[in-house]
């Protein structure tokens, strides 16, 4: 808060730089030595502005070398629009010092403004500063904790938690494969064939019990090849009338009627 | 000094106001004697305090050996607004619920082995006081045990015009494990309450 | 109906005093609506209550959307002897709250662009914790930076009913103030709507 009202006086080299280091940047510095022109910011003079605040970084360069880069950055810059606005009126430099001079401007209006604003709202009572709301209010609310909160989504979930739980709990038995194989084939056709004395259809011989289309076809074929073994052995006989017909197969009991026919 | 009491200082009232009002405990006459001007009655000034508030909406009470402003009693009980806090139904109570809803009229021993966990007399105390299930008879196995199902209270709770009206199992579970109880095949029939 | 403004109901007044003074925020004049019996007028209850209270040491203020009593400022600098005060926020903190509550939703690098410095992690702390400013989205600009504006808190502690009520920009570079210069606290006069 050092800043106010210190540019009027010039400045030993010592309170210059605590002046520094009083403002918040070289926006602020900028800001505060523009309000000692105490003209209305609209109609600052910004080459003023740029030589006041250059001699102030060059008297503060003198005695601390290493200033803040932004202060530096800032000096550069303005140098350069120094630069610009001592042009002839005219020149493309010049139009492009009159621009950057005009943001300048507007830049520091624009703080000045926030400045009044924060000034507008510190001079306010402030609620727990100046004016204050009461220390103890009452609250009539009575909580009731009667109801209860049940939703579908809630009964749904909880439903699918108790069945997937349920069915962890209990013991895993792999659900057992039970195809008809070849010995058990065998074994059918040994006792079936005695009473068929008659060619008769392969697919009778298979299991009454079958469960579905696999089981069918694995029964099928262990059929096909126990009675191929069978014939092989010339325990039965076996004939297809056409390709993809009926395999009929019999019993060799009743050779005597019959033509050997095999395949 | 009169003997009879003094309309105290007005501006002594504003500060003795705008300090119990601010205070969050109540303000004790020495601490407001401390507050006002040398001199000051901090009786009087709250005699006078309380006779201004005498009537209104707020009243000046004394309360644990200090003054406070406190909401005059016939208007607290105008302003009392009940705010309902629905509790949940612990997480086995809501399984128990469901189980009951889709298979009743199911058995202890039946929820408990769907859910794989024993199903503790709290949990069921806890919907029978809800008033969610009730007791469907008894099956008649050995033991005789009591079947549960759902009551109208249960549709009403879950916003169900029908027990047909809850989702389908199948469209539930997509792996349907197969509980070793017995599920109705299809839907629980509907209950009618006053069939 | 008159166009003069009638006196409301006695039990109106108490009414909407004891639910104003009860409540730790501000009650808007919706509430207080919905707390009075049908067809009473909230404005002209809330009228009524403010010109009773015109003066005295605590005081009926629009503030923040709502309705709150607060101590008369007048008698700040005597109630700060007795009741504890919270620290002032700093300069940087006031500034940067200004620029939050002109420019929002304003992300950090604009703020440090108007005040041509860093903003400390210090200051955001602090209006933060104050409950002055909470986060607004963020920018979708590369880095999507968070945004910042002000809270309705903001509007209870400076007493403002609206962002509305903060000056234009215009209206600040017209009289150059003085930001080191405390200015006197002045509170917008209440109303007297039959003074």
């Amino acid at each position: 808060m050092a800043a106010v009202a210190a540019n009027d006086a010039p400045l030993g080299a010592e309170a210059l730089l605590l002046h520094l280091d009083g403002f918040d940047g070289p926006l602020d510095l900028l800001l505060d030595l523009a309000r000692a022109q105490k003209v209305d910011l609209a109609r600052i003079s910004i080459l003023a502005l740029v030589d006041q605040y250059l001699a102030v970084i060059e008297g503060a360069r003198r005695i601390r070398l290493e200033l803040a880069a932004d202060w530096l950055v800032m000096a550069a810059w303005l140098t350069w629009l120094k630069s610009r606005l001592l042009l002839p009126l005219g020149l493309t430099a010049a139009d492009e010092g009159e621009a950057a001079a005009e943001v300048l401007a507007a830049r520091l209006r624009d703080l000045q403004a926030m400045r009044a604003a924060a000034a507008w709202l510190g001079a306010r009572p402030q609620l727990g500063q100046e004016v204050f709301a009461r220390g103890a209010p009452e609250d009539f609310a009575e909580t009731d904790r009667s109801g209860l909160s049940l939703d579908m989504p809630a009964l749904m979930r909880a439903y699918m938690a108790a069945l997937r739980r349920g069915t962890r709990h209990k013991q895993y038995r792999p659900a057992r494969i039970s195809l008809w194989g070849v010995k058990d084939a065998l074994a059918r056709l040994a006792v079936l064939l005695g009473s068929l004395p008659d060619w008769s259809a392969l697919d009778q011989f298979l299991p009454e019990t079958l469960g579905g289309p696999l089981e069918r076809r694995a029964a099928l074929a262990s059929t096909l090849i126990a009675s191929l073994e069978m014939a092989r052995s010339g325990t039965i006989r076996m004939r297809q009338e056409a390709a993809f017909g009926p395999i009929l197969v019999r019993g060799q009991l009743s050779e005597a009627q019959d033509e050997p026919d095999d395949e | 000094m009169t003997s009879e009491p003094a309309m105290p200082d007005p501006e002594q009232l504003r500060l003795a106001e705008a300090l119990i009002f601010a205070s969050a405990t109540p303000v004790t006459a020495r601490a407001l004697t401390q507050a006002l001007p040398d001199g000051a009655e901090a009786e009087a000034v709250l005699a006078a305090l309380q006779a201004r508030y005498a009537g209104r909406g707020v009243e000046l009470v004394e309360v644990a050996g200090g003054w406070q402003f406190r909401t005059a009693p016939d208007i607290a009980e105008r302003l009392k607004r009940v705010v309902k806090v629905p509790r949940r139904l612990p997480r086995a109570a809501m399984e128990t619920l469901a189980i009951i809803a889709y298979h009743q009229p199911v058995t202890r021993a039946e929820v408990e082995e769907i859910r794989g966990a024993t199903l503790s007399q709290t949990t069921l105390d806890a919907l029978l006081d809800a008033g969610l299930i009730m007791p469907k008879g008894r099956r008649e196995t050995p033991g005789r045990p009591t079947m549960w199902g759902t009551t109208p209270a249960f549709l009403a709770q879950f916003g169900l015009a029908d027990l047909r009206d809850l989702p389908r199992r199948e469209d539930l579970l997509v792996e349907t494990p197969t509980p070793t109880v017995e599920a109705p095949a299809t839907l629980p029939e509907p209950e009618a309450p006053d069939a």
